[in-house]
């Protein structure tokens, strides 16, 4: 089996666009659990430029730098769900504009 | 080793000061005099017999009475050396006396953990000596740097109601200062390695580096900031007043007495032997200075209402005499500003005891509310008097001799500045009686209570009003000690014309 | 003589006794060291005034050597000639009566103790002065001296009058001693030495008459001599100095301190004869200052005032002198002016002391019966002021004259203004004799003077009426000035003029044959006596011109102006600090924006460099 | 046409994360996000990763997601909530994000554009991929292993107190 | 993988035994103080462990770790902060429920810290950058009797994850570009490459935003208060020093590696916002009344004064003094940052708001508490950079280096930034030195003996390398020739 000759900047152009989804996610939602949902968007994109380059070079590393990725989100997102939990329950809210007592 | 000693015993004492205070609250200043004391006689009694020949730099820099060099950053050349010449030991023993009459200043005024104002006190010193003795560039930074934090914390905490501001305002502008003048050695240090190959912060190698002009000229800038703040020279003056009233007495007189000798003396040591080139050029604005100096200090002086802020800016004024000495650059100026150095420490020194005194005897440093307070305390009055005229340059006192001559030499080099400086002695005079008219002379409020001066401050201004009126009338002494360091100084300019040479006009035809 | 060093420091060790003792001192004590120690000092004085009229010889002591810095190394050191034995004579002689004196004026004051402290420093500052060889010693003497004085004039400091007339009196002398200083740096840079009499050779040789050095040199010292001496354009703060204790003005304000400038410009008068527009300078500074301080005189009512003025106006006759050359014209007329001044100041403080100290002369009158040791004093005093023949002050003031009028081109006027201020001076002194002494009385004197107060009055009416034949030593001292050859017409009219004086002064103060108050009353009379009574108004002027624009930029400074920079700067710390602050908004979103905002902004910066 | 379905991959990706991130339902929004996920794992197909493709569909699709789904679950923030997102959402809070998302993707795409390459078409079999992570990247297995442990315990710690009071309220 | 590789990997095998060895105590049996105890036992156990593997270093084991005594030198710092962090949170976070898994937590971390330290490869800046952030997340919003930590917590959260995210697309454009993920390959792969640096700056602005974003450089520093302020006490301390330090040391060996001062523009960026955050940290700080956030502040400044290091670089002939630099100031400024927050955390014993930390609660602390104040006053003055501490060598050193490389421009930064931030280190300390009387409440403090002690050791080891550094200038300069 073998895949296809993609240009690159097609595929990066891609992921680009993709992170810079999650990232206005991030500047736009103020409900955590969207944020956190953005940051799996930018994590997927950055997943998403490596398998590409792995492919460009016709390499391993990025399927495993993807599997290391995959690690890390699944990390997070389950601390970051942890913390959604406690969030709900100490500020009875997900807005995180609410969650504003350290400032200044 | 000596000279480590005299350092370790001030620290160790102030430990100890520190701690008696665990046996009995009296005890601290005991062991503080005693401290005092006995690295006063033991400085004394370690000078060697007869001048040995001590390691000189190819340009000479006078002769070192003693010198101590130990191992400590390899890595960078940096080394525990510490040299003592006469210049050092006129302020070493200047500072330790000094130290005494802060001692005995605030013997009864501190009642408020005495043990560690006491510690504080001797710390200074330490620090201050180790400024006076350090001749490795680094270390004379740290020193610079170490004996603000004791002084910090004796305005800070034992000051007076603005204390925060003022012990702030202190620390920033010499902290700010100091951190240039790091840079400026660091600068030089590299310069060193540059020339020589090898990283080294002694003093005596960075001695006669041939700099580029313009790095030259910035590197002697970081430190002539450091030190004209520390003197103060105008406009980097406006932490002093604050400081010196918001200080406790012994603070003031520390301040004063020894901490503004320690910019007059970095100038005299450091900037301007390291940088003869860029100071010979930055002169005419050094001097510039130390005119705007005099007059602005003078003037501000007498428009003050509070005793301890007037003395604070006849010091300003008073320091200017010393820049102005210094970058004169001939033998009478510099000698005159060495002269001013001591002068001027003692006489401040004791007008802010004096001033200490009378804020404790009637909890205000308003003059407006003194007025006539001669009736009630004569010796106090008669102290004040000395003083104050001490301070408006009287021939006869140390004061006049300084200014005398650094005016005398200023006049050879730029006689319109000495003309300008010399308007110094007139403002002098009216803001020094101004003071004793507000103060010891006019009408006494008959209710008020007045304790004169006691015996212990009878003996602390006895031995000041002494030391100044030998220095006015027999300053040899103090002039032979400093000799050495203003020949050197001298051999650093091509000769004395160079100077003049900044001055057209004046004309120089000694016979 | 060896124990010359002896005279100064037999004063000033008193004093210091005086000064440590703290007034714990038994008063009788106090007079004894007080008035004991200066007139040991005159007996010593005596001893060497005899040695040296015996031998002539210039003395020379050395104590120490002050200090030595390169080339500059003035010494503690004495040179005595005939000026210096003249001048000693004077301060130790006169002030010995003069402290005599005291013992009774200040008898009861509470700080007698002080007082005489103060007067035995003043003598010791002052033979220091007069003694040194160098100008830095006699720079310290003089300035020792103002010390003194300005203590001496605020001695009653609780009235803040007094001591705004002590700081005058300071101040402005302070201004002329910086002159001097500025002088005596000029002398050194130029001629490597302060020492005098190596200076004045020194002088000689490396310079022209005429030369512009010299002229500057000598102006700077003038300005010295000026301030100190009151002369035109300093003398205002003499006429406030009376603020002290009587005794004080005699010895300091009249007999010794204000002489010092006459005594430093004889003293360098090799310098002058240098500096001919200085010398000239000097001879029409003294005109001036002698006509604009007797026409003050002239309208004063406090009878010290008079004096003082009188003071000014008679060192204005020895500056004239000076000016003309007649050098021992000048000091003959300091040593005289001493004698009759030194009375008159005594005599008034009697007055003073005898009419709980009343000072205005209108408020007084008739004393002549009533205080006849005082009146008689007075007389004589004010006829040697007055200088009426055969008086000491004729002799002195004649000479002068004669000086100025040998001068070419000027000296007619010199002299003819010179004669004006003889006459205004007979005017003003019989004035304050009728209105004083005859009359009718209006306060009644409670005490009599004692005999510590009249024996020197005595002695002193003595020396005014006789010092006139005292042959000074002065010959060695001064170039040998020309015997007067004027014409006996010149020497009439020099004599005539104070008779002129005296017989206007009865006309109108006592025979009331021209009425006072007709010329007083019209409009020209009324200004000219109020701005003689202000003197001239220059205190005014100077208030104006000096003392207002110092209050008020001590006033605009008072503030610090450099601290605002700083303050500036903290604010503009603070600004910042509140503005970065409140980007730290504590929202999560934002947060993130600012990093997309800045990573946007890294890129950008990046492909702007790139392409 | 397997490039032709490349690019409708890309594009459902591309409109399912848009999507995702618009919804005011986070479950709706979820969905979306899921399909955009597998969108993704056609692309890695496509590309020739087929272990990556199997991986994203499923532990991405699968299991990461499930874990938003079980929040969302316990949450049940209801109609209210969905109100409240709605607002949140007005233009207004649109505009600085996007112009900031737009200049970066600009940027991005600017840079990108001398990017000449193109992907091998050499499909890297698992097999491959398996060598390399037990060979060269053993260690890096190890550490995610570490890494997975620290997610597990914090979310133990976390959650758990959650829970905990939950059931303490029933 | 061979013995030597073992060796050379100690202190990463000790932690993650001991970090199962922890799990299984814990299941075990709960006692916070065994836990804790056990756990600052294996952290001085991996620190001493780095000792043995200095013996196999350098030595690169596959190819994602170097072991080599730069790596080890900071592997050995991190875990005795990692230590010093255990003992001193025993406390902390004893009042909570459930403290234990606290410590295991923080090993991880401290392995991140150590991974990151070794990391030559993406594979391993990902992974040690995840466990340490991951470990962190936990960890700040361990305390569950308020609610500051986890507002932290979730900001830290969100926050890193996006600048991870940034980074990773960063790398995986450097590996479009190059083809290969370990650092010096990198930095060659870029040599050779043609695709330039249209494609390579953005990536290397990228990876440099998301590893400043770590660091807190500005602008990309506006979490720091709050997470500083919202995390534990220690955990702050930890955060400050460990985390940050490891993520510079990467940081630094990136650069290095890569040899990414090739690209100038890259660096003068790096300076220009070094420039940024020693001026606005400083200004920042300066009227904070919360200490904690007054010294996240001031750490922003520190970072500052740090990346100084990076322009120095440049020039390779200044290269050794100035990384010699950085990890001097890291030292110094670890064992200073953990010592304040250390001290921080005794200071604060009120259970409700003890995250926050006000000025007014060290007031007169001198006088109620003299040990710990002088120990206090010593950290302040070790940030502030007064000599005799171990801050003052430390900034001494930079200058030196920024002296070296004539930056000019920078060293003004560095003086400006510095005077500044006297004033609110003098605060503190004015603060602590008010008379009784002067301050309002008094505030009461626990008199914790093992913390004062461990903070005495701390402030030993602030002092003696600022009095006598000699020998670890020697060591240093022995790691680095």
């Amino acid at each position: 089996m073998s895949g296809l000759q993609i240009p690159m900047e097609h595929v990066l152009a891609l992921a680009g666009l993709l992170f810079s989804c999650g990232l206005m996610g991030l500047m736009l939602r103020r409900n955590i659990i969207f944020m956190l949902m953005s940051l799996e968007v930018m994590l997927n994109a950055v997943a998403l430029a490596f398998v590409a380059a792995g492919a460009q070079w016709g390499q391993a590393d990025g399927q495993i730098i993807f599997l290391l990725i995959l690690s890390v989100a699944a990390a997070e997102v389950a601390v970051g769900l942890g913390l959604v939990l406690q969030i709900q329950r100490r500020f009875k809210t997900l807005d995180m504009d609410q969650a504003r007592r350290l400032r200044g | 080793m000596s000279m480590a000693v005299l350092i370790l015993m001030l620290l160790g004492g102030g430990l100890l000061a520190w701690q008696s205070e665990r046996i009995h609250p009296d005890l601290p200043r005991w062991t503080a005099l005693a401290t005092v004391i006995v690295a006063l006689v033991f400085l004394l009694v370690s000078l060697p017999p007869e001048q040995p020949t001590l390691p000189t730099d190819p340009r000479g820099t006078g002769d070192w009475l003693l010198h101590l060099k130990l191992a400590w950053m390899p890595r960078f050349g940096i080394a525990l050396e510490l040299a003592l010449d006469g210049l050092s030991l006129l302020l070493l023993v200047l500072t330790l006396l000094l130290g005494l009459i802060a001692i005995a200043s605030s013997w009864s005024e501190i009642d408020f953990k005495p043990g560690l104002f006491q510690a504080n006190l001797l710390w200074t010193l330490a620090g201050v000596c180790g400024v006076f003795l350090a001749v490795d560039m680094f270390l004379f930074f740290l020193f610079w740097e170490v004996m603000l934090i004791p002084m910090y914390l004796l305005i800070a905490i034992w000051g007076h109601e603005n204390k925060t501001y003022a012990a702030t305002k202190f620390f920033i502008f010499t902290q700010a200062s100091g951190l240039l003048m790091l840079l400026a050695i660091v600068v030089l240090a590299w310069q060193g390695l540059a020339a020589s190959g090898r990283l080294s912060f002694s003093y005596f190698d960075l001695l006669g580096l041939t700099l580029d002009p313009r790095l030259g000229w910035w590197t002697m800038l970081g430190f002539f900031l450091a030190f004209t703040v520390k003197l103060p020279a105008f406009p980097f003056h406006t932490w002093l007043p604050d400081a010196h009233t918001q200080a406790p007495t012994a603070g003031s007189v520390l301040l004063a007495g020894i901490l503004l000798k320690t910019g007059a003396y970095g100038l005299l040591r450091f900037c301007i032997p390291l940088f003869p080139e860029a100071s010979l050029q930055f002169a005419p604005i050094a001097m510039g200075l130390g005119v705007a100096g005099v007059i602005y200090g003078a003037v501000l002086a007498f428009a003050q209402s509070d005793f301890k802020r007037l003395v604070a800016y006849s010091s300003v004024s008073h320091m200017g005499f010393v820049l102005l000495g210094l970058y004169a650059w001939n033998q009478l100026a510099l000698q005159g500003a060495v002269m001013q150095m001591v002068a001027h420490g003692i006489s401040t020194a004791a007008l802010f005891m004096l001033a200490g005194a009378l804020q404790q005897r009637l909890h205000t440093r308003d003059m407006g509310r003194m007025g006539g307070l001669w009736h009630q305390a004569p010796r106090m009055g008669a102290c004040a008097m000395f003083f104050a005229v001490a301070s408006l340059g009287l021939p006869g006192l140390g004061n006049f001799v300084a200014e005398f001559l650094v005016l005398l030499g200023l006049f050879a080099v730029q006689p319109w500045l000495a003309a300008l400086a010399a308007l110094g002695l007139i403002t002098a005079a009216i803001y020094s009686l101004w003071m004793m008219q507000q103060t010891f002379q006019g009408s006494p409020d008959e209710q008020r209570k007045l304790a004169d001066f006691d015996v212990r401050e009878m003996l602390a201004m006895g031995t000041m009003v002494v030391a100044l009126v030998w220095l006015g009338l027999y300053p040899q002494p103090v002039l032979d000690l400093a000799q050495p360091v203003i020949d050197s100084l001298q051999h650093l300019v091509p000769s004395d014309n160079a100077v003049v040479a900044l001055a057209p006009g004046a004309a120089v035809n000694k016979p | 003589m060896a124990g010359v060093w002896l005279i100064p420091l037999l004063p000033l060790a008193s004093a210091l006794l005086l000064i440590l003792s703290t007034g714990k001192m038994p008063r009788q004590l106090v007079a004894l060291l007080g008035a004991g120690s200066v007139g040991l000092a005159a007996i010593c004085v005596a001893l060497l005034a005899r040695d040296f009229l015996a031998d002539g010889e210039v003395r020379q002591l050395t104590l120490w050597t002050w200090l030595a810095v390169g080339e500059f190394t003035p010494r503690i050191a004495f040179y005595i000639d005939g000026l210096t034995v003249v001048m000693m004579s004077v301060i130790t002689g006169v002030g010995f009566l003069i402290h005599l004196y005291s013992i009774e004026f200040m008898w009861d004051d509470e700080s007698i103790c002080r007082y005489f402290a103060y007067m035995n420093l003043f003598v010791a500052a002052m033979l220091v002065l007069v003694m040194a060889d160098n100008l830095l010693l006699l720079y310290l003497g003089w300035e020792g001296v103002g010390l003194c004085s300005y203590l001496l004039v605020g001695f009653w400091y609780r009235d803040p009058a007094n001591g705004r007339a002590a700081r005058k009196a300071f101040i402005v002398t302070r201004v002329g001693d910086t002159a001097m200083a500025l002088g005596l740096f000029l002398l050194f840079t130029e001629l490597g030495t302060l020492d005098i009499q190596p200076m004045l050779v020194a002088a000689n040789s490396h310079w022209q008459v005429g030369d512009s050095l010299p002229i500057l040199a000598t102006a700077l010292l003038l300005g010295g001599a000026v301030g100190k001496s009151a002369q035109l354009p300093l003398h205002t703060w003499l006429p406030d100095a009376m603020a002290g204790p009587t005794p004080v003005s005699a010895l300091i304000h009249a007999a010794t301190m204000v002489t010092a400038g006459v005594y430093l410009i004889a003293r360098t008068f090799g310098l002058f004869l240098l500096a001919p527009p200085t010398q000239e300078a000097v001879a029409w500074i003294g005109l001036l200052t002698l006509l604009l301080a007797a026409f003050a005189a002239l309208a004063q009512s406090d009878i010290k005032r008079i004096l003082a003025y009188s003071t000014i106006s008679q060192i204005g006759y020895m500056f004239l002198a000076l000016g003309v050359g007649a050098y021992a014209s000048g000091i003959f007329h300091l040593v005289t002016h001493a004698f009759f001044k030194a009375l008159l100041f005594l005599a008034a403080g009697a007055v003073i002391h005898c009419l709980h100290h009343e000072h205005n002369i209108f408020r007084m009158g008739g004393l002549r019966t009533r205080l006849p040791v005082i009146f008689w004093s007075f007389l004589i005093g004010s006829a040697a002021l007055a200088a009426l023949p055969f008086t000491s002050g004729f002799y002195s003031k004649d000479a002068i004259l004669l000086s100025a009028w040998e001068i070419p081109g000027i000296g007619p006027w010199l002299w003819a203004g010179g004669l004006l201020g003889a006459m205004l001076t007979g005017i003003y002194s019989f004035r304050l004799v009728f209105v004083v002494f005859f009359g009718s009385a209006h306060t009644e004197p409670d005490r009599q003077p004692g005999w510590k107060m009249a024996t020197p009055l005595i002695v002193l009416c003595v020396l005014s009426l006789l010092g006139g034949l005292l042959v000074l030593p002065l010959s060695g001292v001064f170039p040998p000035a020309a015997h007067p050859a004027a014409s006996h017409a010149v020497e009439y009219i020099s004599i005539g003029t104070p008779l002129l004086g005296l017989l206007l002064a009865y006309l109108l103060f006592l025979g009331r044959q021209l009425s006072i108050d007709t010329l007083a009353d019209g409009p020209l009379g009324r200004g000219l006596s109020d701005l003689w009574l202000k003197g001239w108004r220059i205190d005014q002027l100077y208030d104006a011109v000096w003392v207002r624009p110092y209050l008020g930029l001590s006033h605009w400074w008072r503030n610090e102006p450099v601290d605002r920079i700083y303050n500036a700067l903290v604010s503009l710390c603070q600004w910042a600090h509140h503005r970065l602050c409140a980007l730290q908004t504590g929202q999560l979103r934002w947060y993130a924006t600012s990093m997309v905002f800045g990573l946007v902004l890294l890129v950008a910066i990046m492909l702007r460099n790139a392409t | 046409m397997m490039a032709t379905l490349f690019y409708l991959a890309a594009f459902i990706a591309l409109l399912a994360t848009g999507l995702a991130l618009t919804r005011t339902n986070a479950a709706h929004a979820l969905i979306y996000l899921i399909v955009s996920l597998l969108a993704v794992a056609v692309l890695f197909f496509l590309m020739g990763a087929p272990f990556a493709a199997a991986l994203e569909i499923v532990i991405y699709a699968g299991a990461i997601m499930v874990l938003f789904v079980f929040v969302i679950m316990m949450l049940n923030v209801g109609q209210e909530g969905i109100e409240r997102e709605r607002e949140w959402l007005s233009a207004r809070n649109w505009v600085v994000p996007g112009v900031l998302a737009a200049i970066l993707l600009l940027e991005l795409l600017l840079a990108l554009r001398a990017a000449p390459a193109t992907t091998s078409g050499v499909a890297v079999t698992p097999k491959e991929v398996g060598l390399a992570l037990f060979g060269p990247y053993v260690l890096a297995v190890e550490i995610a292993s570490m890494l997975l442990l620290a997610g597990l315990v914090g979310a133990y710690h976390l959650g758990r107190r959650f829970i905990v009071r939950r059931e303490r309220r029933r | 993988m061979t013995v030597m590789d073992f060796q050379a990997l100690l202190p990463l095998l000790v932690l993650a035994a001991g970090a199962t060895l922890l799990m299984l105590q814990i299941a075990w049996v709960r006692s916070p103080d065994l836990t804790g105890a056990l756990a600052a036992l294996i952290l001085v156990l991996a620190a001493l462990s780095c000792h043995f593997a200095v013996a196999a270093a350098p030595l690169q084991v596959t190819p994602l770790l170097l072991a080599d005594r730069y790596a080890l030198l900071f592997c050995t710092l991190f875990c005795l902060a990692g230590a010093v962090t255990a003992l001193l949170s025993r406390d902390y976070v004893s009042q909570g429920d459930q403290p234990e898994e606290f410590f295991l937590l923080l090993v991880l971390a401290t392995m991140g810290a150590c991974v990151l330290a070794c990391a030559v490869h993406v594979a391993s800046l990902l992974l040690g950058l995840e466990l340490l952030s991951v470990s962190l997340y936990t960890l700040i919003a361990y305390p569950n009797k308020s609610i500051l930590p986890l507002e932290a917590a979730v900001k830290y959260l969100v926050l890193s994850g996006a600048a991870s995210a940034t980074a990773l697309f960063g790398f995986a454009l450097l590996y479009a570009a190059t083809g290969t993920l370990g650092f010096s390959a990198i930095g060659q792969g870029l040599e050779e490459t043609g695709m330039g640096q249209s494609v390579l700056l953005p990536a290397a602005v990228m990876i440099f935003t998301g590893l400043a974003f770590k660091l807190s450089v500005v602008p990309f520093h506006l979490w720091t208060p709050d997470v500083y302020d919202g995390a534990p006490a220690p955990v702050t301390g930890f955060l400050a020093s460990v985390a940050k330090g490891a993520v510079f040391v990467v940081l630094l060996r990136l650069f290095l590696d890569a040899n990414l001062f090739r690209y100038y523009r890259l660096v003068e960026v790096t300076g220009l916002l070094a420039i940024f955050s020693m001026v606005a940290g400083n200004l920042l700080a300066l009227l904070q009344t919360n200490i904690k956030r007054m010294l996240a502040y001031s750490s922003i400044a520190h970072i500052g004064y740090l990346l100084i290091v990076l322009m120095v670089c440049t020039n390779s002939a200044n290269q050794a003094l100035a990384v010699e630099a950085a990890i001097f100031y890291l030292i110094a400024y670890t064992a200073t940052t953990i010592a304040a927050f250390g001290l921080l955390t005794l200071i604060s014993c009120d259970p409700s708001g003890r995250e926050n930390i006000q000025l007014q609660q060290v007031s007169g602390l001198f006088w109620r508490q003299p040990v710990l104040a002088c120990l206090m006053l010593v950290a302040l003055l070790s940030l502030a950079g007064i000599p005799l501490t171990a801050g003052f060598i430390a900034k001494f050193y930079l200058v030196n280096a920024a002296v070296s490389g004539h930056h000019w421009i920078l060293l003004f930064s560095l003086v400006l930034g510095s005077s500044i931030g006297i004033y609110y280190y003098l605060r503190v300390i004015h603060y602590m030195a008010r008379r009784p009387g002067e301050h309002g409440t008094e505030h009461e403090t626990i008199s914790n003996r093992r913390g004062r002690i461990l903070c005495g050791l701390l402030i030993a080891c602030i002092l003696l390398p600022g009095i006598a550094p000699q020998s670890l200038m020697q060591y240093l300069r022995a790691i680095l020739h």
